[in-house]
């Protein structure tokens, strides 16, 4: 009984911190189904937001200001790269695209870096990382809490996209390209909204990430966890992307301490590399991941 | 042991084929031909049994000595073999031009009394075909691309191979055939008949002899030092008797290597490649060649243009010389050194003329200004005046006194003298035997074995000869004034933007012109200059272009007025034509020759409204469309006056 | 020599028969059945979305048909994929040009001997040797056909950056380099200008007659079908509505009816 | 300018098909060669020849590799630094449990275990494409570093895969100084890079490039897409895995698994955008640019010199890097081998602009 107790502990701890994952997906997968960009630079978008975030509040800046601010920063950054790097690369091929994301990706963290430093900041937003008490299991409030408020903007989101006329024309974009141009939806407006949108979205997960593992340098490493996420859920699949993030949070912890348990903890660090493997696997039997669209190629 | 063959007397082109053979055998190229992508090279000995298999699959179709042989194609190797098969069983080759419609070809392959045909592909096997029911004298036509002629089944219709298989047969029942029929040759038998494309009337075929060439290119080879080891591209129309000299004559007097461009669109690149050492052009190929030089500078960066500028105009001083100073002319001397790196050499480079020794031009006059831009190169270039009638030469400039308008002393072994009224004659070995079938036309033009070229010309007091305009067409204004058209025309040519011209004034008060432009140049111009246009009808009617035309004219105007003679013959009023005109129309010939009473007939109306007070008239045109859709419409063309 | 034509008509090189394809609850084509005769010129013709390239691509195996089955020389070929379906002698070009548009028109065409070259990695490394015996002797056949085409002047250019009637014609170049017994042409003449039509009608016919290669065409321009086709089968929704000799067809109520009220 | 083309002309298929057609070239790429083999050893200095040209070489190697797979076959792989990692491994355990071989040959077979497991990663290729093959290959990379630090086997016992490289010895040619290191390194590039141009040129390269540009219409032509793929995985990483050894042997000596993480994976993928995509020249080209580009900046910072400045430079140059990618992406795609190959033809045609 114990042993099932220590597993569920295990198994509920992964999941609360697939949910984490997500979130950084979540923001890759919006700008995916708005303007088919892989993009790279989600997890430097989050340590750049969470960075900015930090700094302030260390400069006694109300917490809810500080916030303001850095969601400023988020918008104005989005707008910048839809300037500065969509823009030119418009009409090129997708591949292009991804890999400027990458150059991004080390822009924004040689830039957050220059203008903020290399030090790690820990980030306190008051929630504890204790666990609660008088459960047969011991869950962390924090990651309660993080994957709460993971839950929440996902909510938010989908009221958004469904209830606000921004959000329409954003889905309508990503149903169809031409169809939206010709009933007069701006693709460039829906992309710099989906851009600032994830950006947002960037900032939360950096905040969620930063509080978690402290703001430095690894928190642009959290994206490439959150790849794996997305090719196992699917690359614009929104649901998609929760639900596998939950399933590869609960997989990596769960085969994690499988490996070390059943080595007699001779082996250990799966998580490295578990999900990615997991997501392979997966690809070969779903070649578009669990939820993604098939993509029929006419000739 | 040699020189005998050439010393022996009675050489003709088959012995010097033998002699090539034997004497090169595998070691020289005599053809190389660009195919499937690469040169394809063919020794002397190679090529003489492509055409001693010929030769005798001719003869076993019934070839007989003095039997005529039309050759119509590109220049391919396959048909100068074909011309040495025919000469060899001593008959005669009469070559066409490749682009001439049936009725032309049907008119000549009659006159001759051609019995066989041999053709490069299904193109002109079609067309000898079509003609083949009047031409009660053709029996054979031979092909020698089979491309799209497989399911041809006409009995009279066979393959160069098919030909060579039946002529390996022949010649294993008859082994000393091919020998005893050469052996038979007499150097005063016909080599080659070459029809003139007539401005007036009727092609004249002009019989010339094994001497005839013989004599003219050796002593031409030995006058300008050619040798094995030069270099020529045959691109020219085999029908020209430029070209039977250069890819034929020459060849088998002087061993040259001889290449055969891919095809006609890649002319120019495979000049580079190759790099001739003797490169034989008209007026118009050089033109083009300074049109694209100039149309691409156009585009280059200012710096280039101004380099390019600025080192041509130096190229320019340094050919005129006359410097004040030696500082002057040892600094230029240096730039030019310079130049050489930057400019010169990357130009001819570029046009695949970096080898060339010795450049012709011949045909017609060329502009001073284009003849400037060559010589400034530093390529050898030099004016020949040459008659089909002459073997090719009668006058060419010297390497040591070159100038832009006379055509040079007559060549050594040619004696030229002017008529009294003023007509140019000349007398050489290589002076032809007569019109084939035309007793009259040969007793009009030789005379006590002077040919009257019907060129009026002078020689001036360095000796050179210079030629003002065909005599007939030398005229007056009812003014009095001298007109001489062609003299004028030329002078409009020598403006890129000026493709062609016609000028009218005989028997009438003032000079007009009609002119065609060039497509490519004014194109281009109208490019930079955002004018759009749908074809080159509505091009040729843009004020802009007339604008452009009319400052061209008014220089011309400017040249003749420093002429007292022809002063009063400057152009007065001008129009562009609606259409290119075209050798299909019969307007020009195949060699870009005005034919000025068919014109003068077709366009009547025009000449009549530019001799009234209209501005412009009405005219029913077709125009082609640039995506080949033709249509008939009525053009309206402005008159402009040169006031 | 003329054995194609001799047999033109008679011997069913490729036989489909009935065929059914849908995507989704769509149904592209309904038991569809055809044969294309050895040596023979066959139209495809039809409004738009008759299914005519879902034939194509049923037939070149991009897509299996859910019912029915192909037979091309006789042996069932349903279920080959497309790489097969070119080893066995179909080629085809696209509405679209497929061709390869970094490579040269040369690479291109030499791509499309890939199935005569043996492959050997460590030889071609080394390339001197057989490698660079083996690619003269591609590069013989590929001569051929540029020769064929009167492509020369395009043989190092990338094939994207010419025009696109050219392009058509290079992309008819690949697939005669795969020497096919049948070759599908997918509206080979569509966005040309006259003389690049008649350019490539003359090419069609030459290698139907010169090269006896058996060819399947669709194709928008009435006039050159009715031109240069021996036989034409009419496809409307899925479904054919009429088969015959360019002048039946031509008069066939039913194909007026098809083509008037789809308009 | 200096090109002069009159006169070339080929009359045998051999000579049409030669890897450098134009004379002038040839020349150059002697004059290079001539250069690599006896300018650098005689007048470099040691800092030069060991951190500099024999770094650029084996990046170039590495680079090359990556640009056969993206480049030429248009598949993106994110994991080759850790292809690197089981070439450098597995050379490290051939010659400690082998001795003997002679260096050369562990590399090969150090290049040819990085093809295998090239193949095993590549696998996924049959079915996924695009993105989702790149996020496989990061599963390649993470894996790799996991069982060699997992295994200390793999490192002859060593924590956190730390070895050190045992002495190298070629047919009784001791490698011990640093430019026996960089001609050994030179002579391995040298005959790779032809190996990899003869490659594209050849039918091989022909069938990646089909698959690049239009992979449907390179299958109905008769290519096997997904052997071909494998190939192209396979080629690439043996080319990782040999980098990778002559990275170990002939560089460091004394390494750990970081040598090989991500970032240097992505290093190499800046490489080739930087140097140009399916260009042989550009791998260089761009590993050069990679590598002298922190060696420029930290050399004009330390103009200004002061202890916060190499902070900012690690950082700068980071940014940069970020910068260049996507400044190539947009104003030259094809990269530094599109700029010299523009030089050459500005050259070339001068002085017509076409």
């Amino acid at each position: 009984m114990e042993e099932f107790w220590y597993w569920m502990e295990v198994f509920v701890s992964g999941t609360l911190q697939g949910v984490m994952y997500s979130l950084v997906a979540l923001g890759f997968v919006l700008i995916y189904k708005s303007s088919g960009v892989f993009n790279f630079a989600q997890g430097s978008m989050c340590l750049f937001g969470a960075l900015g975030f930090v700094i302030l509040l260390e400069a006694e800046y109300n917490f809810w200001f500080a916030l303001l601010l850095t969601v400023g920063m988020m918008i104005v950054l989005a707008i910048a790269v839809d300037w500065v790097v969509l823009r030119p690369l418009t009409a090129r091929p997708p591949i292009t695209l991804f890999m400027a994301t990458v150059g991004l990706a080390f822009f924004l963290e040689g830039l957050a870096q220059l203008v903020w430093g290399t030090q790690p900041h820990g980030l306190d937003i008051g929630i504890s990382d204790l666990p609660f008490e008088g459960l047969p299991i011991s869950i962390s409030r924090f990651e309660l809490f993080a994957a709460g408020i993971s839950l929440v903007m996902i909510g938010v989101l989908v009221v958004f996209f469904h209830k606000t006329r921004v959000g329409r024309a954003l889905r309508a974009v990503a149903d169809d390209h031409e169809a939206a141009l010709s009933v007069g939806i701006s693709l460039r407006m829906v992309w710099g909204v989906t851009w600032a949108i994830a950006g947002i979205v960037a900032l939360v997960a950096g905040i969620m990430w930063g509080t978690r593992l402290g703001v430095q340098y690894s928190l642009s490493l959290i994206v490439l966890k959150a790849l794996a996420v997305l090719i196992l859920g699917g690359f614009n699949s929104i649901s998609g992307a929760i639900i596998a993030g939950v399933i590869v949070g609960a997989f990596e912890k769960l085969l994690d301490v499988g490996i070390s348990v059943a080595t007699d903890y001779q082996f250990g660090g799966t998580e490295s590399f578990s999900a990615y493997l997991l997501a392979l696997v997966v690809l070969l039997f779903k070649p578009y991941g669990l939820f993604g669209d098939e993509i029929i190629e006419r000739v | 042991m040699e020189s005998n063959i050439l010393q022996n007397g009675n050489v003709t082109f088959p012995v010097l084929m033998l002699e090539n053979a034997r004497r090169y055998g595998e070691k020289k190229i005599a053809y190389r031909e660009k195919d499937l992508g690469i040169w394809q090279s063919y020794s002397w000995q190679v090529s003489l049994e492509q055409s001693r298999d010929l030769a005798n699959g001719l003869a076993s179709l019934g070839f007989k000595r003095g039997d005529k042989m039309v050759v119509v194609g590109d220049n391919r190797p396959q048909l100068y073999w074909g011309m040495m098969a025919a000469q060899c069983l001593g008959g005669v080759p009469v070559p066409l031009y490749q682009d001439s419609i049936e009725r032309e070809m049907e008119y000549v392959v009659k006159h001759a009394d051609a019995r066989f045909a041999l053709v490069e592909d299904q193109e002109q096997a079609d067309k000898l075909l079509n003609i083949k029911e009047n031409c009660k004298d053709l029996e054979y036509i031979i092909y020698g691309d089979p491309r799209g002629l497989r399911n041809y089944d006409q009995p009279y219709l066979f393959s160069y191979e098919k030909v060579q298989e039946m002529g390996r047969k022949f010649a294993q029942e008859n082994p000393n055939y091919f020998q005893e029929e050469i052996d038979k040759g007499s150097e005063e038998d016909l080599a080659i008949i070459c029809y003139t494309s007539g401005t007036t009337g009727q092609p004249k075929g002009v019989m010339l002899t094994h001497r005839n060439f013989i004599e003219t290119s050796t002593k031409f080879s030995d006058y300008e030092g050619l040798n094995a080891n030069d270099s020529v591209i045959a691109y020219l129309p085999m029908a020209w008797v430029g070209d039977f000299f250069l890819s034929y004559g020459l060849a088998l007097t002087s061993g040259i290597t001889v290449s055969c461009p891919e095809g006609s669109a890649t002319v120019l690149s495979n000049i580079r490649e190759i790099g001739p050492t003797y490169f034989f052009a008209p007026p118009r190929i050089w033109e083009n060649l300074l049109t694209s030089v100039m149309i691409r500078m156009e585009d280059a960066s200012w710096i280039k243009r101004k380099l390019f500028h600025y080192f041509m105009g130096l190229a320019s001083r340094m050919q005129r010389g006359g410097y004040s100073s030696s500082l002057l002319k040892a600094l230029d001397a240096a730039m030019y050194q310079l130049g050489r790196i930057v400019v010169y050499g990357p130009l001819k480079d570029s046009m695949g003329l970096s080898k060339i020794r010795i450049a012709i031009t011949a045909g017609e006059a060329i502009g001073p200004e284009i003849f400037a831009f060559f010589r400034s190169l530093g390529i050898n270039l030099k004016q020949l005046y040459g008659s089909t009638e002459a073997s090719v030469f009668v006058s060419q400039q010297t390497n040591d006194d070159i100038r832009d308008d006379t055509c040079g002393p007559p060549m050594p072994w040619v004696d030229l003298k002017i008529s009294e009224d003023g007509e140019v004659l000349f007398k050489s070995p290589g002076v032809f035997k007569g019109y084939y079938k035309n007793e009259q036309a040969t007793k009009d033009t030789l005379i006590d074995g002077w040919v009257h070229t019907g060129d009026a010309g002078f020689i001036d007091p360095d000796g050179h000869l210079k030629i003002i305009d065909r005599i007939q067409d030398v005229s007056t204004l009812t003014t009095g004034t001298m007109f001489a058209p062609k003299y004028i025309e030329n002078k409009l040519k020598f403006s890129p933007f000026i493709k062609e011209a016609v000028t009218v004034g005989m028997d009438r008060p003032y000079v007009t012109a009609m002119i065609n432009i060039d497509l490519d140049a004014v194109g281009n111009w109208s490019e930079r200059r955002n004018l759009n246009h749908t074809s080159y009808t509505d091009l040729a009617q843009k004020p802009e272009i007339y604008d452009l035309i009319g400052e061209e004219v008014r220089r011309v105007n400017q040249n003749l007025a420093e002429d007292e003679q022809l002063k009063g013959a400057q152009i007065n009023k001008f129009l562009i034509l609606h259409k290119e005109l075209d050798p299909d129309d019969e307007e020009i010939t195949r060699t870009r020759k005005v034919r000025r009473g068919f014109i003068g007939e077709k366009y009547a109306d025009l000449i009549n409204a530019m001799y009234s007070d209209k501005s412009h008239v009405e005219v029913k045109a077709q125009v082609t469309f640039e995506d080949g859709r033709k249509s008939t419409i009525n053009a309206d063309l402005q008159i402009r006056s040169m006031e | 020599m003329n054995a194609e034509n001799n047999g033109r008509g008679a011997e069913p090189l490729l036989q489909v028969e009935n065929i059914s394809l849908s995507f989704g609850g769509l149904k592209a084509l309904d038991s569809v059945s055809l044969e294309v005769r050895k040596g023979e010129v066959l139209g495809i013709i039809g409004p738009n979305g008759a299914g005519k390239t879902s034939m194509l691509n049923v037939i070149n195996g991009v897509y299996h048909p859910q019912e029915g089955r192909i037979l091309f020389e006789g042996k069932d070929r349903t279920t080959m994929r497309p790489h097969e379906v070119a080893a066995s002698g179909v080629a085809r070009t696209f509405q679209n040009v497929g061709l390869f548009k970094a490579m040269t028109t040369l690479d291109n065409l030499l791509a499309g001997r890939n199935l005569f070259m043996k492959k050997n990695i460590l030889l071609q490394a080394i390339y001197f040797g057989p490698a660079q015996r083996e690619e003269i002797r591609q590069r013989e056949k590929v001569e051929e056909i540029i020769d064929f085409l009167e492509i020369q002047n395009l043989r190092r250019l990338p094939v994207g950056a010419l025009p696109y009637g050219l392009q058509k014609r290079v992309e008819l170049g690949r697939a005669l380099a795969q020497e096919p017994k049948l070759l599908l042409l997918d509206e080979p003449m569509a966005g040309m200008n006259m003389e690049e039509k008649q350019d490539m009608c003359r090419f069609i016919i030459d290698t139907n007659e010169q090269l006896g290669t058996t060819i399947a065409l669709i194709e928008h321009d009435m006039a050159v079908v009715m031109d240069i086709c021996d036989r034409i089968i009419v496809l409307d929704h899925g479904a054919k509505i009429a088969e015959g000799s360019p002048d039946e067809v031509r008069n066939n109520p039913e194909v007026i009816r098809a083509y008037l009220g789809d308009e | 300018m200096i090109y002069r083309q009159t006169g070339l002309f080929v009359t045998s298929y051999a000579k049409d098909m030669r890897m450098f057609p134009i004379p002038q070239d040839r020349w150059g790429i002697a004059f290079v060669l001539f250069v690599a083999y006896v300018i650098i050893p005689v007048f470099a200095s040691e800092y030069w020849i060991s951190t500099i040209f024999t770094v650029v070489l084996i990046y170039s190697l590495a680079a090359i590799g990556l640009n056969l797979l993206t480049g030429y076959c248009g598949q993106l792989s994110l994991g080759q630094a850790g292809f690197m990692a089981v070439g450098a491994y597995a050379a490290f355990n051939f010659a400690v449990r082998l001795p003997g071989l002679p260096v050369v040959v562990n590399f090969l077979l150090g290049g040819v275990c990085a093809a295998l497991v090239g193949l095993l990663f590549g696998l996924p290729s049959l079915r996924i494409k695009g993105f989702y093959l790149a996020v496989a290959t990061l599963a390649a990379q993470f894996t790799i570093e996991w069982v060699i630090v997992s295994f200390n086997w793999f490192a002859a016992g060593n924590m956190m895969g730390a070895i050190d490289t045992p002495r190298m010895v070629i047919l009784g040619w001791h490698v011990e100084s640093v430019t026996d290191k960089y001609l050994l390194t030179l002579s391995v590039v040298v005959v790779l890079a032809f190996a990899a141009k003869n490659l594209v040129r050849g039918e091989i390269g022909r069938s990646w490039m089909a698959i690049r540009d239009l992979d449907v219409a390179a299958e109905m032509i008769g290519i096997r897409l997904f052997p071909q793929k494998l190939l192209a995985f396979m080629v690439s990483a043996f080319y990782a895995g040999v980098a990778g050894a002559l990275l170990a042997f002939c560089y460091l000596g004394s390494l750990e698994i970081t040598s090989f993480e991500l970032l240097v994976s992505f290093r190499i993928l800046g490489m080739i955008i930087v140097g140009g995509l399916g260009t042989i020249t550009g791998s260089f080209l761009g590993a050069a640019f990679i590598i002298l580009l922190p060696i420029l900046i930290s050399n004009v910072a330390a103009q200004f010199a002061s202890t916060q400045v190499t902070q900012f430079t690690a950082n700068a140059e980071v940014m940069l890097f970020g910068a260049l990618i996507i400044g190539f992406l947009i104003l030259e795609p094809l990269g530094l081998a599109r700029l010299w190959r523009s030089l050459k033809d500005k050259l070339r045609l001068w002085p017509f602009p076409y």
